[in-house]
Formats: structure tokens, C-alpha cells, sequence
């Protein structure tokens, strides 16, 4: 065990997986010179040189399908994006190319890329700063989505996400970064499984990413009202792990899930579908979710905090999911 | 202003004269080019007729009368090289090496298709020859072509990577972005921007402020030229001289081929842009005919060989569609695969 | 009554707004002299001229900011985006720009714009033509996503659109522009409620766009089995109409919700979600979903029908929900 | 290759010599332009230490040395005209006429800020003085500003509208479909372009592969100038032309202004990427400094005026401080207002 941070553990996997393979390499804005926008790849320049810790113009949309073409031409590319909101200029390249290449050509092209991005709210950054749009990656079918919750998926997501041969997203939030806490030195994770992170038989508190703190957090508040609550981080948004969700729900009959995303069309819709369609009959009481409130993310702090998934709302819809 | 879009349709002017010279290639590569040419022709003229009978379906964009762009670039082109190419691919496809028959099964749906019937007319691939498609988002190559080379270059391998696009995508911000990071990065790319004067309805003069696109271009300082796209002989010349460059100096190189489409845009196109006199105009141009003309002129063809080399061309493409048609639908059950890759790699 | 198409309801209600309003014009690929990509803005150009119908170069992302722009400065544009999939170039202006304009202003600047896109499947067009998004738009705060599955809605819904003073997203399923019947000469429409198209009392058969009609034989087929199947079509998928579908299960108890987009992450999914939210106990089976196939969009017609919901699926969802 | 992406810094020179000709402008003018340089100044200075002091949070980047460009630009303006422009935006939003007060509230995040407290530092706003914002996303704001022009053009007003971006802007695709678009269209847009060298920690010689910016408004055969961007008066000057150009002739005119920030790009940037020595070398030609002393130097200016300016610039600032401190936060009852336009309009 040694003490370490998530931005850490994120450049650990990132030196990691520069000296085991050459064909890895690292490409976005101001990941080499600044050192990342985050400070995730401070120092991996002086290590690695320019051309594997490659600082790109700003523009999301080439340097994405760059990344596509150098996957398709051998090599295993990390794309940094600094924020989901920027994203949204390199969709065309992730949905039409990256993730429909191998079925259009009828299984010819593998596109074996790596995106990581920071997502979420929480740092008043605004509107165009804040979205958690995890939950539209999460809808395309030929990529898989990733969010590292702690300090050992920060750690060991990367390596099988650039195994994997088709385009792997990471989710990043931005409040995580400066998360500490202590990190076994040869944990392997996988990326197909959910994890109960807190054991439970009352109530399902299903999370994920920047949001499973402040739900493991409510899972012990909870106590006080006697709830015992079972905590679950996604970890894997697409494909999503309906087994550990089920089990849960079949163990605890009630359902919270909690999503940094805005409420409609959210991820946490997605949880819920699937679990009436699978374990109706378990249910003892309608499922719930605490989500982003729909709004842009306002600036000024209370107005943010107001907006987004706090203890106290999770809290209460346990509470309220448990009938207390 | 209301000028720039003013209805009606551009005269605009064909490159130049009609070329008489001798060709002056010795004679495998002269009737070779011709070949490549009228292989296109008719696999398209045939692909059309299918298109009416249904036997092909979705969009169809026909390459006709442009010809001599794929011809003359492909034979400048090494096998280890790459071509990225658009939904305007038939020709590029088969003059790269993807086989007639497999291109036919492909735009009939059948797994027997370059891509198992999958992507259709729009999405031709071919790992073996190293045609990375067939893509139907207008510029959307020009970035994976940046990759391709990008890949040859961290991996040490001198290669060049050839991406087609229209003028029309040179409008679109992938464009840019793309050129700057090839100049920047001095990526071996060819850029090859087959300018037929249209994209879709839209005039090359309504789509861009500076219709010299050798200037957009020099705004990244990567070289460019202007070639004429109906002659084969100057698009070969060019290509060649281009790819050298490309190859030796391992940096980009931008070819603007001049040219034009003789068919409507897709088997939907009521073509209300353009006179039926623009298109005759354009057509007196024709890279078959023209070409086929000096090769005779000086003596190089008889009107016999050209016949019976289009014969043969034409039973090519009668087997290809014999090829299509047994071919089969794959079956129901498949159709997840290749959604993901299944473990232990490619299924190609 | 006079007999149309849905293209021609189109056209109508373009030329409608176009005489009704000077500052309302009509911006896009190939909107003006190619005639439009699907023919819907025919005959335009000629009746309002270049300034008006305004074809604009390949370049999705800047023409709907100089929408965004333009609305600003005081006109009423109508954007038009060939497709769906090339709408995802675009994103960035729609989601970071227009949504959030009014919100991050403090209220000071509205974005009354108009966008209008085809979506779907159904005419091998593969992987990069086809896609159906709705849901994507329908999560985002700050616009409105309209449906027309009807030569009605075709025609009535652009005028209250463009008179709605924020941005507008309205699809267009490519399936629909052939489709004829009469209409009503004077008809005016709503577009934020849900609407029942076939009254029943079994089943509740949710559908919207370019599924409608499926949907709606699907009803009628599953008379044969003795079900009387409900039909509602969503028309507004931003903001949902929830009193009409939470009536409609109240009535029926049973739900089967039909939908074009992906399963995972549906639109779908959301309805499901505020069915179970609002209306649990009112639910006698689990309710189902019947949407895409998580694959892009095949060519061979014989794959992309059975990626697709058709009349079969839907029936046999909906005997599966009524236990038949 | 490996040299453009070489660790270390740029020793990117200054744009010329330090200007010490006399300022030609009217007493009152001249004066004018120093108030609002000094004014931005000054607004930022206090700014910074509030952030130190948690007062002002998110993201906040300075303008810092960059101050002669909005100064000399938005005095070359009218009333009517409208200007977008980033997230660098205090100084530009300051002099286009939103209050001092109103700008320090919105960044405290309180209620009686210019966009309610919504916005932030990043996204100021005004309605009444055409400022529209405050946009995050780089290169976000230039189709805007197109439409805007675009707009006018239509109803058959002739304004200007301005647009203020960073040469990091450049590389993005939005720039080359914007330019292109108001020049095809020929659209009064002012493209401002202000080139501080970096963007974040990428110097231009790493983001563009031709750095004479000119050459990519002449890709699109818009007219462009380059600008010593540190010189209120050359700044003053050329937009005074260009806005001629634009408003008279109703077309697009690109100015580059050479510029430099002092301070880090955000809050957060440990400035890694470039040398002390570089900053100093840049700050030999501050704007405020050698214009003060050019002002000076031609008895325009003395110490005490400038001393008594400085003075009263301080107690604008320190009532700002004091009307955002007194501010009142907004009802968290009030979360969804304005996410959509209330009935009977706008709520400004
Ligand atoms: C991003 C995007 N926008 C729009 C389209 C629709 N579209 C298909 S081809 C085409 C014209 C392209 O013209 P050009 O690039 O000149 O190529 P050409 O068809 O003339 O070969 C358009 C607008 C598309 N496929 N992708
Ligand atoms: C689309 C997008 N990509 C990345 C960022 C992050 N970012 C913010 S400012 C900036 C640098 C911009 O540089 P430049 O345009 O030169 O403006 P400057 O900050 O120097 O004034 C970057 C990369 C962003 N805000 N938007
Ligand atoms: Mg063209
Ligand atoms: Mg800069």
C-alpha cells in the first residue's frame, strides 16, 4: 500500500502503460508543456519526449479522428479531451467513425483508442464547463464507457481499456483529482463489473463516478434512521453489468439511483429501465434517482450546489424510497 | 451578395484545353490507365442500371466522368500505402485492388461484400489492400487520414497515405483542422481534392469566398497544385511528382484535381443547379474519350483493341454481377457481430 | 380537407412562416436551388429568393451558431440539418451555446431559433445516415424537441415553434416525407402534449416519429388476440407530457414503449422511468420497451429490418406484456 | 518535428520597438484610452487578490498586459454595433459600458451581477450595450458574431459586429467555416484577433503550422492587418480603418493585434512553457507604461493627473468591491428560472 492521490494514480497508469507498450502514446491540448490542463500528465513529457506526450492544436475534432486513423494504423492512442462540454466537437468522429467502423466494414477495422475526459460539476465553472454527458456515450453502440470512482479504478482502468480492441471512454471528474487515500501496488481491476462499494439489505443506492463519495456518505447518515443501505458504483456505464443490479435489488427490494447527469434521458433512466424490465416483481416500492437538476450549471455556489445530487438528497429519497 | 446566390446554374469554364498530346507513358502504363478508367465506367454505368431495377439500394453516387483522378493517382500510390477515400468511392475502391465481384456483392447487401454487406455503396473497405473506405460524412476522412500517417511516423515506416475528398469538404471545419495538423506535424498526407465544381447543388462559388483552393492551402503552408482532373496523363504526371515529394520529404502535399461529375449527384438528384449545356460542355472533356483519342492518334490503340479490351471489361462486370446475385444475405442471427471485436481479434 | 403529403405539409408550413413573418428565413445545405436533400424546400428559393432560402456551404457547426447569431440579432432562422448524424458536428453550438444562452445571461438573451433535421432508419442509407437521436436532444435543459409523426403536426407544428422564443428541435423521420392523406385546410396544433391516436384499453402503446404508423398497425393486428391496444404518440419529447401517458397506464395498467433510438439510454428508458416514478402501482407487468438493435445501422435491408422495431416486434411485445 | 513540440519556452520576441512617438490624438481621447486601460487594470488586480480571497471562484483569466486591444478597439466602435467576445473578458465587457460594479457582483456570483450571478467571470453579458458575452467554448463566439452580422444584413441595418477570439482560436474549425461564411456572404464582421502567443501553455509555432495569421484571412480573401497589439494608439488606429472598411463597405476585415498577457493563463496554470525572461522582455512594453509615458513626454499627461486618475480608478474599483460584497445571493427557489424564455418574454 502507498498513499496516493487520483490525479496520481491516473499518471501512474499512464506511465504505466507508456513503458510497457511503444505504441501507446498521448495526444490533446496541453497535455506535454502545461502539464496537463488537470496536471494529470505533469512530467510525462520530460520522460517520454514530444512525440508520445503530444500537445495538439485546439481542435477536438481532427485530433480525435487523428486518433481513430493512428489507431486503425497500429498504434494505441490515449486522446485527452479536456472537458466533456469540448466533446461535443469531436462527436461526429467518436459516433460515426470510432464507434461504427468495425461493423461498417464488415469487421475489418478494429479501432483500438483510448478517450479520456473530465466530466462533471462541482467547481462553479458554469454552463459550459459543468455537463456530465456520460449518459449519451453510454448510448453508442461499438464503444464502451468507463468511470473510475477511486483510487484503484484511477489506477488500473487504463491498462484493459487500451487492451481492449475497440474505443474506451474514461470519464474523469473533475472533483476527484485531488481525492487521496491509500492504493495497493499490484491491484488489478477489470472493466465489465459493477462493485457493491458499501454492503446493504434495506435500500440500493446505485452511483457512480464523482457522485459515489457523497453516496457512500449517505449510506452511513442513513443508519441513523436505521436504514441499512447497499452501495453500488457502476463503474462500467456501457455495457452496463445488469447482474450486480439485479442481485442487489433482489436482496434489497428498493432502488435510489443517483446521477450527476440531468434528470431526463439520464443514465439513471437507463438503471431503472432495465431494472423494471428485470426484477419488476422484486421491487417493493417505486425506484427513485436523484439527478442534476435541469438547468445549465449556474455559476454562483449555492445555486450549483442546489442544482446537483447532494447527501441530503439522497438521503432524503432513500428515505423516502424506504418509506421513513 | 444575392449574385453569389443567385438561382440559376455556373457556366463554369472546363480547366482548359481539351489535351491532343501524345501520352508519354510507354505502353503497359498508357493502356493500363485507359483500362482503369473504363473499368469504372462501366461498373458504374452497370451500378446504375441496377439501382433502377432495385437490385442496389440507399444512396449511389456515381463517379462518372471523373475517372482519371482515381486512375491517375492510384498507379502513383505504392501497395504499402494508404487511401482514404468518400461515399464516392466505387473507383478508388476498385482501382486500388478491391475486386469487382466483391464490390458488386457488397452494394447488393450480400456477405460475399468487400464490407459483408454492411456498409453498401457508401462504405467500400478493404484492410489487404489498405483502403480505409467509404466514408459518407463529408470530410470526415481527412482526420483518420492525419492519424494514418501519423501512425507510419511513430512507428518509423515511410509510407504515404492518400486522402480523396470533394471541394465541398474543404468548407468543413475537419478540413482545416486537418491540413494544419499534417503541415504542422509534416505528416506524409496527399491531399487529393477532386474539385468538381459542385457539392451536391451547391456551386464551388457559393460554398467558398476563395475559389482558388490553392490558397487555402498555402493559409498552412503545406505546397500545392492545381491539375487538370479530366486528363489522366497530367493527373498521373502531377500525382507522381506529388508523392515523391510526400514520400522523400515525409510532409504533406495538396493536389487539387479539376473536374467534374457527368451524373446527378445521387440517384435522387432532380440536377435544378446546373444547364444540361455546362454538363455537354464538360462532357466534350471526357477522360475516356479524349484519352482514348490521343492513344490512337499516336498509335498506341486501334479501335479494335479498345473494343475488345471493353469487351473484356464488360464480361468482368457481367460476372461481377453474376458474383452479387448468388451471393448470400448473411444470416439474421449475425447481426451483432462486429459490433465489438471478438476476443482473439479480427474476424476479417 | 385537401389531399398532401408530409413533404408538401412541410413545404406549406415553411412558405406559411415565410409570408407571415419577414424575419423568418430558411438556412441549410442544399435548401435552395439543389431544391433540399429530400425536396422538402422545393420551389422556395424561386418565392422568396437567395436571401431568404439561403444555401450555405458544408459547414454544420458555424451555420446553426450563425443561426444562434442570427436569432439574437432578431430574426427567426430555420435551420436545416440534412441529418441527424451530420447534426452531431453541430452539437456543440445547440448544447453549449443555444441551450444555455438565456440561462448563463441571466435571463438577458433568447434564442428563438428553429432547427429542423431528417432522422432514421428505414432506407439503407448504413451506419452513417441513419442514426435516431431524439433522445440525445430531448436531455438537454433549455430546448424543445418536437416529432411530427402526422401530415397535421408536419404542417401545424413550425408556426407555434417559431413562435416559441427558445430553441426548437423538430425531426423529421425520412420514412414520413411520402406519406400522403388529407388534411384539415384551418388545423391548428399544440406542441407540448401528447396525443392519443388510438384509444384502448389494454395496453398503452407509446410511439412517436417515424414508428407511429407501426405502431398503430401493431394495434390493429393485436385486436386478432383479443388486446385493445391504447396508442400514444409523443409528438413533444421535450418537454414529455406526462399526464397524458400516466393516464393512458392508469386506464390500461399495461405499457409497451416503442422507439427508434438504441435500446440503452432510449428515450424509451425515460418514459419508463417516469411511468415507474409517477404511476408504479398502476402497473400490472412490467413494462416493456421495443427499440433498436445496439448496432450501427446495417446496409443489407434483411439486417436493418431486424435491427429495427417493426409491427411483429411490437405486437409481441405488447402480447408479452398482456400474458398472451 | 520533435523541435515544434521541444519542452521549453519560445523566446517569442516583442512586436517591434517600444513606441514613443507622440500620441496624435485630442486631449480627450488620449486620456480616455489610458482610463481604460488603467481601469481594466486595475479591475483585474483587485480581482486576483479576491480570488486569492475565495470571494471570486470557477475559472478566471486575466487580460493583464493585453489591455491596449479592447481599449483601442471598443472606442472605435458605436453604441449600435455589437461585440462578442471569450472568456477573457472583463476588460472587453468593462469598456463596451457594463459597470464595474455590475462585472465584480457577477463574479462574486451575486444577484445585481451583469448576468445575475449565473455566468461567472467567463460569462459576462449585457444586453443593453450589445456585449454578447462571455463565451467558454474557444472559437465559441465567431459563428455568433457571423449571425449577428448576418441579422443586420437582412433586417437592412448597417452595424458592425466585432469579434474578439485568441489565436489558439485559429486552429479550431469554427474559425475557418466562420471566415469563410462572412466573407462568401460579405458580412461586417470585425475579426479581432488577439494573439498573446499562447494559448494555454501551446505557443503558436505548436498549434499553427503557418504563423502569419494574415495568411488564413486570405484563404478566404478577407483583408487583414497585423497590429502591434501592445500600442493603444497603432490599435486605435487600424480599427478605426478596418471598421471603415466594414461598416462602409460591409464586409469582413481580420486584424491580428500582437499582444502578450503578464499573468497565467487561468488561475490554475503553473506556467510551465515559458521564461521569466520572455514575460520581462514583454513587459518592457506594457501598454499602460510606455503610453503614459508617451503621454507624458508630450505634456498631455503629468505624475499628479495620472497619480489623481489612478486615485479615482481605485475608488471605482473599491466600490465595486463593496457592491458586490453587499450583493444579495438569489433565491435557490429561483434554480430554473430563465432556463427557458417566461411567457410575455424577456425578464431583463
Ligand atoms: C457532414 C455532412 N454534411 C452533409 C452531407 C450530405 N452530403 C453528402 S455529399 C454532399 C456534397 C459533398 O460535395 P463534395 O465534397 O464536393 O463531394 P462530391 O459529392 O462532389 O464528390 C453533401 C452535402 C454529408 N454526407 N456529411
Ligand atoms: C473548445 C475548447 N477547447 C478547449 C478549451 C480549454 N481552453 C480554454 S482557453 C484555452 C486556450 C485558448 O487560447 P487562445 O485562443 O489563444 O486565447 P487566450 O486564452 O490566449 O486569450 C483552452 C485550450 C475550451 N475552453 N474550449
Ligand atoms: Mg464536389
Ligand atoms: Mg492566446
Amino acid at each position: 500500500m502507498s498513499r496516493t492521490s487520483y490525479r496520481e494514480a491516473l499518471r501512474e497508469a499512464l506511465r504505466e502503460a507508456l513503458q510497457r507498450d511503444p505504441h501507446v502514446f498521448l495526444m490533446g491540448e496541453d497535455v506535454g508543456k502545461y502539464g496537463g490542463t488537470y496536471a494529470v500528465s505533469k512530467g510525462l513529457l520530460e520522460e517520454f519526449g514530444p512525440e508520445r506526450i503530444r500537445d495538439t492544436p485546439l481542435s477536438e475534432l481532427a485530433f480525435v479522428g487523428v486518433g481513430i486513423g493512428a489507431a486503425l494504423g497500429g498504434m494505441r492512442p490515449i486522446i485527452e479531451v479536456m472537458t466533456v462540454n469540448f466533446s461535443l466537437l469531436a462527436l461526429d468522429q467518436i459516433v460515426n467513425t470510432a464507434a461504427a467502423l468495425r461493423h461498417m466494414s464488415g469487421g475489418q477495422f478494429s479501432v483500438p483508442l483510448v478517450i479520456r475526459m473530465t466530466t462533471g460539476a462541482g467547481r462553479q465553472l458554469a454552463a459550459q464547463h459543468s455537463h456530465s454527458l456520460e449518459g449519451w456515450y453510454a448510448h453508442i453502440p461499438g464503444i464502451k464507457v468507463l468511470a473510475p470512482a477511486t483510487l484503484e479504478d484511477a489506477r488500473g482502468m487504463l491498462w484493459p481499456a487500451l487492451l481492449d480492441p475497440d474505443p474506451v471512454i474514461l470519464f474523469e471528474h473533475g472533483q476527484l483529482y485531488n481525492q487521496e487515500g491509500e492504493l495497493a501496488n499490484d491491484m488489478v481491476v477489470d472493466i465489465h463489473s459493477a462493485r457493491v462499494r458499501r454492503e446493504g439489505h434495506d435500500v440500493s443506492l446505485i452511483a457512480y463516478g464523482g457522485l459515489l463519495g457523497k453516496t457512500l456518505e449517505a449510506a452511513e447518515r442513513l443508519t441513523a434512521d436505521g436504514i441499512d443501505a447497499e452501495v453500488i458504483d457502476l463503474r462500467v456505464l456501457r455495457p452496463l453489468d445488469d447482474a450486480t443490479l439485479v442481485a442487489s435489488v433482489g436482496k434489497t427490494h428498493r432502488v435510489v439511483i443517483v446521477d450527476e447527469g440531468w434528470t431526463s434521458g439520464s443514465l439513471a433512466a437507463e438503471v431503472m429501465a432495465r431494472l423494471v424490465e428485470q426484477a419488476f416483481y422484486e421491487l417493493d416500492a417505486p425506484p427513485a434517482r436523484v439527478c442534476c437538476a435541469e438547468v445549465p450549471i449556474p455559476y454562483a455556489k449555492h445555486l450549483e450546489d442546489a442544482a446537483l445530487p447532494q447527501v441530503t438528497t439522497i438521503v432524503a429519497a432513500a428515505r423516502a424510497v424506504c418509506g421513513k | 451578395m444575392s449574385e453569389q446566390n443567385a438561382p440559376g446554374s455556373a457556366m463554369a469554364l472546363p480547366p482548359g484545353p481539351i489535351p491532343t498530346t501524345p501520352v508519354p507513358f510507354e505502353s503497359s502504363l498508357a493502356l493500363g490507365l485507359l483500362t482503369d478508367m473504363l473499368r469504372i465506367r462501366r461498373l458504374e454505368e452497370k451500378s446504375a442500371e441496377l439501382y433502377g431495377a432495385g437490385k442496389i439500394r440507399g444512396f449511389l453516387h456515381l463517379y462518372i466522368g471523373e475517372e482519371a483522378v482515381a486512375a491517375g493517382v492510384m498507379r502513383a500510390l505504392k501497395p504499402e500505402d494508404a487511401v482514404v477515400a468518400t461515399y464516392r468511392e466505387h473507383g478508388h475502391a476498385l482501382l486500388r485492388g478491391v475486386t469487382m465481384r466483391s464490390i458488386m456483392a457488397e452494394m447488393f447487401g450480400k456477405q460475399e461484400g468487400c464490407s459483408r454487406g454492411r456498409g453498401g455503396s457508401m462504405h467500400l473497405f478493404d484492410a489487404k489492400t489498405r483502403f480505409f473506405g467509404g466514408n459518407a460524412i463529408v470530410a470526415g476522412g481527412l482526420p483518420l487520414s492525419v492519424g494514418l500517417a501519423l501512425a507510419d511516423r511513430l512507428q518509423g515506416i515511410r509510407r504515404v497515405t492518400a486522402c480523396f475528398f470533394g471541394e465541398g469538404a474543404v468548407a468543413e471545419g475537419a478540413f482545416h483542422e486537418s491540413m494544419n495538423l499534417a503541415a504542422l506535424w509534416q505528416l506524409p498526407v496527399l491531399f487529393c481534392c477532386e474539385n468538381n465544381l459542385y457539392a451536391m447543388g451547391t456551386a464551388l462559388r457559393c460554398s467558398e469566398s476563395q475559389t482558388d483552393l490553392r490558397a487555402k492551402a498555402a493559409g498552412y503552408c503545406v505546397p500545392a497544385q492545381a491539375v487538370d482532373g479530366m486528363d489522366v496523363v497530367a493527373v498521373h504526371q502531377a500525382t507522381l511528382a506529388a508523392v515523391e515529394v510526400v514520400r522523400t520529404g515525409q510532409q504533406p502535399y495538396f493536389l487539387e484535381f479539376q473536374t467534374y461529375r457527368f451524373r446527378a449527384h445521387s440517384m435522387f438528384d432532380p440536377e435544378l443547379y446546373r444547364d444540361k449545356a455546362e454538363v455537354d460542355r464538360w462532357k466534350e472533356h471526357g477522360p475516356i474519350h479524349t484519352y482514348t483519342a490521343r492513344l490512337k492518334a499516336q498509335g498506341m490503340l486501334t479501335e479494335e483493341q479498345f473494343q475488345a479490351l471493353d469487351a473484356q471489361i464488360g464480361d468482368e462486370v457481367d460476372k461481377a454481377v453474376e458474383y452479387a446475385e448468388n451471393g448470400s444475405w448473411e444470416p439474421v442471427a449475425n447481426l451483432l457481430r462486429d459490433v465489438h471485436t471478438p476476443a482473439g481479434g479480427s474476424t476479417a
